[in-house]
């Protein structure tokens, strides 16, 4: 299928079912009234009569054994209401259930540390009182001693057999282990022209949402109802987690989701959180409430995986890729919260976008004294690209070939799609390669090189550098089997209801919670397009109640999945809401259903033009329904749950649709590096995206430049940086440094729009494409540094990284005096 | 996070300052508190009173001393620094290197005084200061005394100023036109404490070609703000040339004594000690060649 | 031991109890349920918590509640006026300069002391003047855009002046 | 991070020996020093007040006697524990004879090491306040033994 080719910026929307066509505008976000007058209500912002409030206590060893906690002094300090050790915890909740095969399923997972702590920040006891201030107070007051132990600082000596053991339930440090292979590998290693050996290494870091995890419990022992309010984005798939840790039946557990200051994805792991301070409020009656302080959270919220790949790549002279094979390491800190999931998801995008057939893998999953690990603007799929686009920089520059010829070369062609790749993967459109050209037109490639030969004779390095990225949506939970086959747990759903009232007023609720991406107006502009609506007649109901609002197993904000699951949803219930409409309203005004027309609020005949508005429709329907036949369904509320049509995956050969769409990006860095220094200077960045059809362009738009951002500072400024002593050296944002206005210009986006051939409405999913610049602007340093011959292994560059590499170094062509 | 608690006492005259932290056993002066309260919350630091000098009205003032000075009240916050006309005018450096502190919220609160008295051996004015051998006006129960910058840092987080004292003003020179001068703040993020600070002032002959003079102060490179005499010395009545530039450059790391941290370890600091003496020295040269017409 | 602490909120007299050690953000959050300013770090890095304090723009987490005694306090929720939004919140609103909503109430009322003081600025200037407000969605083009766009609104349209204005 | 230092005393070792291996010589010598209780013939506890000017926290210490060998050798081990971190120090001092037969020299190593909020969010002062610290205590300790010895034995 050929690729729709629309110009950049203009926007081809789906054609409208009937009336006017919201889905395609960049209409204002419904929620942004609230949020710029100050009336969003964040977790924080929730209040209960009586909440009590705590402070955790918190590991300052990466290892250790904790000798005994004294607890004494704390609890008898002034509005302190109780205070509880990992051993009392540990007698009220059952273990986190986990995800990896034997043995690492046998590792014991609690809100606070039990016998151990595993890495510094880990809570070992938590204080509730009366308020933040006397919580925090008392905390200070718990005295814990400890054997110290060593600690493990990387996977790959966590791995080795001789390291000190994080879980001596299970004897290793492995969360999961095995190959994965496809094609003929050693074939196309006996048929390269050069083999390249390289290690990379993707560092840590998260993406900091502003609004700090959070939790509040109330505890209800007359209904005997917990009433959970989070942040958590994807609360109901945490459910069976939250519920069986707690030993309370879901039908006792209401969790609300209010608005969400920012997740990216780092917002899932705080499932011990939640069931702390539920475990809490059960005992003692009244609300919890946990507020994280921005210390925990980078020490012991989330980070993204670690990983570490030691890699071989078979290539052809042309710059071919014909294979390649090696081992990953990931460092997944000291829990597998939902780990080993990242040693499978990266397979989504495991041949990146290139043709090339043969892979193999050995892929490590591995325990370390660090913060557990977790999805950041996508999960475990970043690392991955990174190595591909490093690969491909690697090949064009050992052939003395052009870095965007090389990638062109070896990009699936836009005649190919939708493509399979050897694991069973299908990319569902796209012009990759236009995609490359355009960035290097936005950049204006030739005048930049000749700007970079006149700035070297003065002795200043410029570079530039290019990089390409799936973007992966709508994931096959079914993957995970690939690692374990007995998880019971597979596909993916998505559920919304759209419901009409006796006023005739249209409301619209979905599974996934609400953390920035506009979902509300997204819903709106799907539900007025197919209902003949203005989104702002569209009542959204605001984040997330499992009370008010349909969600499945799958349901949550991740995985870029909203627009593609979400919208599948939304589609699918707007649309049957439209025919039970149409039907009522063509016996009304006594015509066929087909001839009805829902526009401007009104259900008109196109035969006669006679209409009724949608509030007789409402009015008759559920007031004065004797009105309509009584084998009529007058049921105006309809509740619609999308699935994709996976298959499973097979865990033998590893091979099978492990997602739904793919969205791509091409990302284009200018940057000008001080030799001296090593300070790299952004001068430009572009990006190309196409992630289709676009419901709301204005939206995308600002996933596309945030995620870059994200990228852009990962690169430059932010690393979760650990001492070999374990400790966390970016503790806070003094160290941990989130790109302020003035370390980022303006990055620039265009569109192209293909639709998908896969998801509904053809839209991709968008959001997690940030990682792209990484090896974007790995490239453009090594880029503008090639006159000394530098390379970097790293997806993180210091000032200092960089000096200390051109330290003794003198460029090839020497810079006039 | 949340402060330990602490008995607060806002005081409106400076006799009354003096009298509470007399009487307090556990005192601390708070300014602008913009160093102070985040310590405070990260109860790194927990003062048993915190002594409120911000709501007195007399210390916040920029006038000038005669032809030759410029005074400046402890109170003064960042902000007012940076767009003073009367220190542009006189002693550019100084709302030069104001601007660079922190972002726009810090410096309409954070002092000048509070700054100096922190003495974090990262902050902007304190080498400026420094290099400006600014004098130090300290009021105590035993009157006031003035105090020259060079004795002023006394150790890390510490100077001349005693428990029972506070900072009244501060004195800053104006610089004539032979004097040129350069703020270098070098860091990852805009804003941030630099992984090096580098004041620096010049003071040429009439031609523009001799270094009569040269001060440097230093940040982040010792427990207190520094100057780099060895460099100073070396200069002082040499003939300006690149050479000299960067031998004193080079000299310039002589004593430091850098700490280590992830953003540069201590020889990365001394590395870039060298780098931007030497390209702030370009810089103060070119300005003060600008200055006295000897472009 | 409490206190009582009285302040002029948006314009409309107000008061509360606060400990000594109490951040004029929880006073402001927890005492008086202006929930509109937000807390996003233990450091003073982000300015979600920023406020207008006599007019100047500051950290409301590195200010004491019992500093504000006596004092003028404008928060995000004394923009809107008369059910009509500011020329600020309207811009944010139509530019997309914001997606989760947690940085804005801080990163307009940075903006907001920005065009008090220089109604027509670059877009260097507002980066520097919103280079306190940690923005973690937008990648700051959008607000960019908005603020300059409030700035034009504004420079057409007198700002209805206001009651806590200082200059 | 590790510190070292050496200091020469007019005293002979013995007597150099007992001020050091005196828990209330430890004791003075730490800043701010509160509630010592010896706990057994190798081991007391009490609290300090560590760190520089204003940034100081309150430590709940544990002190060990690792090992030792009367008049030539100590191995003190100091655990640390207050503001949401800790502080090990690890202590090795050795006594030799001096410049003269009635004067000892004391050589001493320390090796401290800090974690939890300390470690991270004041790691850029910490290499310059470790310094000033363990160096500020063992000039109290020098100063001490030096009172000590002047007093007589």
């Amino acid at each position: 299928m050929s690729a729709a080719r629309t110009s950049p910026r203009s926007v081809a929307v789906p054609a409208p079912a009937e009336g006017t066509g919201w889905v395609g505008k960049s209409i204002p976000t419904k929620e942004s009234v609230r949020f710029t007058t100050g009336h969003g209500s964040y977790l924080d912002d929730v209040k209960l009569e009586g909440t009590a409030h705590i402070a955790l206590v918190h590991s300052p060893y990466a290892h250790a054994r904790i000798r005994s906690i004294d607890v004494k002094e704390a609890s008898a300090m002034p509005g302190v209401l109780a205070v509880y050790t990992g051993e009392d915890i540990r007698k009220l909740v059952d273990p986190f259930m986990q995800l990896a095969p034997p043995p690492a399923d046998k590792v014991l997972d609690y809100p606070l540390a039990v016998e151990k702590v595993r890495f510094v920040g880990e809570p070992v006891a938590v204080v509730v009182a009366r308020d933040r201030y006397l919580a925090a107070d008392a905390a200070e007051m718990v005295q814990v001693d400890y054997d110290v132990l060593p600690p493990v600082m990387d996977a790959e000596s966590a791995a080795s057999p001789s390291a000190p053991i994080l879980h001596e339930a299970i004897g290793t440090n492995r969360v999961w282990d095995g190959v994965y292979e496809y094609g003929d590998v050693d074939g196309a290693f006996a048929q390269a022209d050069l083999v390249i050996q390289e290690k990379f290494h993707y560092h840590r870091f998260n993406s900091a949402p502003l609004e700090l995890n959070a939790a509040l419990a109330s505890f209800d022992r007359r209904t005997g109802e917990l009433t959970l309010y989070t942040n958590n984005v994807m609360p109901m798939f945490c459910m069976p987690l939250v519920a069986s840790s707690l030993r309370l039946p879901s039908d006792r557990i209401r969790v609300i989701v209010p608005d969400v200051g920012g997740s990216f994805g780092n917002k899932i792991n705080s499932f011990p959180y939640m069931v702390l301070v539920s475990v809490l409020s059960m005992q003692l009656g009244r609300p919890v409430k946990w507020t994280e302080l921005r210390s925990e959270f980078l020490a012991a919220g989330t980070h993204g995986n670690e990983r570490t790949f030691q890699i071989e790549a078979a290539v052809r002279k042309d710059g071919t890729l014909l294979g390649l094979r090696g081992e990953a390491f990931d460092d997944t800190g000291a829990y597998a919260r939902y780990e080993p999931a990242g040693a499978v998801i990266w397979a989504q995008v495991a041949f990146s976008m290139y043709r090339h057939k043969n892979l193999r893998l050995h892929f490590h999953s591995v325990f370390t004294n660090k913060c557990p690990v977790g999805p950041n603007r996508g999960y475990s799929r970043a690392q991955h690209l990174f190595l591909y686009e490093r690969i491909m920089d690697r090949i064009a520059d050992r052939l003395g070939l052009d870095r965007g010829e090389v990638r062109e070369r070896n990009f699936v062609r836009a005649d190919e799609m939708p493509y399979q790749a050897p694991n069973g993967t299908v990319l569902d459109g796209g012009d990759y390669a236009r995609a490359l050209h355009r960035v290097q037109e936005m950049l204006d490639l030739p005048s930049l090189r000749a700007q970079q030969k006149a700035l070297r004779a003065r002795g200043r390095y410029l570079g530039v550098g290019i990089a390409a990225a799936l973007d992966s949506a709508g994931n096959n939970f079914a993957q995970v089997r690939v690692i374990n086959p007995h998880l019971p747990f597979s596909g993916n759903s998505e559920s919304a209801r759209v419901w009409m009232d006796m006023m005739g007023r249209v409301h619209v609720a979905m599974g996934p919670t609400n953390q920035g991406q506009g979902h509300e107006t997204m819903a709106s502009q799907i539900v007025a397009h197919e209902l003949g609506l203005n989104p702002e007649d569209v009542h959204a109901l605001p984040g997330f109640d499992s009370h008010s609002h349909p969600y499945t197993g799958h349901s949550g904000a991740y995985a870029s999945r909203t627009a593609v699951m979400g919208g599948g949803a939304l589609l699918g219930a707007a649309r049957e809401l439209r025919r039970r409409i149409q039907v009522i309203a063509a016996h009304l005004l006594k015509t066929a259903p087909e001839d009805i027309l829902l526009e401007k609020g009104e259900a008109r005949s196109r035969r006669t033009g006679n209409a009724l508005p949608l509030s007789v429709i409402g009015g008759v329907a559920l007031g004065n329904s004797l009105e309509l036949p009584l084998d009529m369904d007058t049921n105006l509320s309809v509740t619609y749950v999308y699935r994709p049509p996976f298959r499973i995956p097979s865990h033998v050969d590893k091979k099978g649709n492990f997602t739904l769409t793919y969205s791509y990006q091409v990302h284009g860095a200018v940057v000008e590096v001080d030799p001296e220094t090593g300070k790299v200077h952004l001068r430009r960045y572009v990006a190309v995206d196409d992630c289709g059809n676009m419901i709301n362009p204005a939206i995308v738009e600002g996933q596309v430049i945030g995620a870059a951002v994200h990228g852009i500072e990962a690169a430059l400024l932010c690393e979760a940086k650990y001492g070999a002593d374990g400790q966390l050296l970016a503790s806070s944002f003094t160290d941990y440094l989130c790109a302020t206005s003035l370390d980022v210009p303006p990055v620039e986006v265009e569109h192209f729009i293909t639709p998908s051939t896969a998801g509904p409405m053809g839209v991709r999913g968008v959001g997690e494409g940030g990682g792209t610049a990484l090896p974007a602007l790995a490239a453009a340093v090594e880029d503008a540094l090639s006159p000394f011959g530098v390379t970097f292994q790293d997806s993180h560059l210091t000032p200092e990284r960089i000096q200390s590499a051109m330290r003794g170094r003198a460029p090839t062509v020497p810079s006039p005096p | 996070m949340y402060p330990r608690p602490f008995e607060y006492r806002a005081v409106t005259t400076v006799d009354e300052a003096l009298r509470v932290l007399h009487e307090v056993e556990d005192g601390k002066v708070l300014a602008g508190g913009q160093s102070l309260l985040p310590l405070m919350k990260l109860r790194l630091a927990s003062p048993g009173v915190l002594v409120d000098i911000s709501g007195i009205p007399d210390l916040s003032y920029i006038r000038p001393q005669g032809e030759n000075a410029v005074e400046i009240g402890s109170l003064t916050t960042h902000d007012t620094v940076a767009h003073s006309a009367l220190l542009q005018e006189r002693c550019p450096i100084l709302p030069a290197a104001a601007r660079g502190i922190a972002d726009q919220q810090i410096r309409n609160r954070g002092t000048i005084g509070g700054s100096s008295c922190h003495a974090d051996p990262a902050s902007d004015l304190p080498p400026t200061l420094l290099a400006l051998d600014a004098e130090f006006s300290i009021v105590g129960p035993k009157g006031s005394r003035t105090v020259p910058a060079k004795e002023f840092f006394v150790d890390l987080f510490e100077t001349q100023v005693q428990r029972d004292e506070i900072l009244h003003h501060i004195q800053v020179p104006t610089l004539g036109p032979q004097w040129g001068w350069s703020y270098t703040k070098f860091n990852r993020r805009e804003g941030d404490y630099p992984i090096v600070g580098v004041a620096i002032l010049v003071r040429l002959d009439s031609h523009g070609r001799r270094l009569e003079e040269v001060r440097i102060g230093l940040a982040a490179v010792n427990p207190t703000p520094c100057r780099a005499r060895a460099a100073e010395r070396f200069l002082q009545g040499q003939e300006i040339s690149p050479a000299i530039l960067k031998e004193a450059a080079h000299r310039s790391t002589e004593g430091l004594h850098p700490g280590s941290d992830m953003h540069g370890s201590s020889q990365y600091r001394r590395d870039m000690v060298q780098v931007f003496v030497r390209r702030g020295l370009e810089e103060a040269v070119t300005r003060a060649r600008l200055a006295g017409g000897n472009p | 031991m409490k206190r009582k602490v009285s302040l002029r909120v948006n314009g409309e007299e107000r008061e509360g109890w606060a400990e000594d050690r109490m951040l004029l953000v929880h006073f402001l959050r927890d005492e008086l349920n202006l929930t509109g300013t937000h807390i996003g770090c233990d450091t003073g890095h982000c300015g979600a918590c920023t406020v207008l304090l006599d007019g100047k723009s500051v950290k409301s987490c590195m200010v004491l509640a019992v500093q504000a005694q006596g004092r003028k306090v404008e928060t995000i929720e004394g923009l809107e006026r008369e059910g009509k939004l500011h020329p600020l919140q309207e811009a944010f609103r139509e530019h997309h300069g914001l997606q989760c909503g947690y940085c804005t109430p801080g990163m307009i009322l940075s903006s907001l002391y920005l065009l008090r003081h220089n109604p027509s600025p670059s877009e260097e200037e507002i980066r520097r003047a919103i280079s306190g407000n940690l923005c973690r969605c937008t990648g700051y083009v959008n607000i960019v855009k908005a603020v300059r766009a409030a700035s034009e609104r504004m420079a057409t349209r007198v700002e209805a002046p206001s009651t806590e204005e200082t200059g | 991070m590790e510190f070292q230092g050496n200091v020469e005393f007019a005293a002979p070792r013995e007597v150099v020996w007992k001020i050091i291996r005196d828990p209330t010589t430890v004791a003075k010598a730490m800043p701010d020093f509160r509630d010592l209780v010896v706990t057994s013939p190798t081991s007391f506890t009490g609290s300090a007040k560590v760190g520089v000017s204003v940034i100081r926290g309150s430590f709940r210490f544990q002190f060990q006697i690792e090992e030792e060998n009367p008049g030539s050798f100590l191995r003190l081990s100091a655990r640390g524990r207050g503001i949401g971190s800790s502080v090990d120090i690890q202590t090795r001092v050795t006594l030799a004879d001096g410049g003269s037969p009635t004067a000892t020299r004391m050589e001493w190593k320390a090796e401290a090491q800090v974690g939890g909020a300390l470690a991270g969010i004041a790691q850029r002062l910490l290499d310059q306040a470790a310094d000033r610290t363990v160096r500020d205590i063992f000039t109290n300790l020098s100063r001490l033994v030096r009172e000590g010895t002047a007093a007589g034995p």
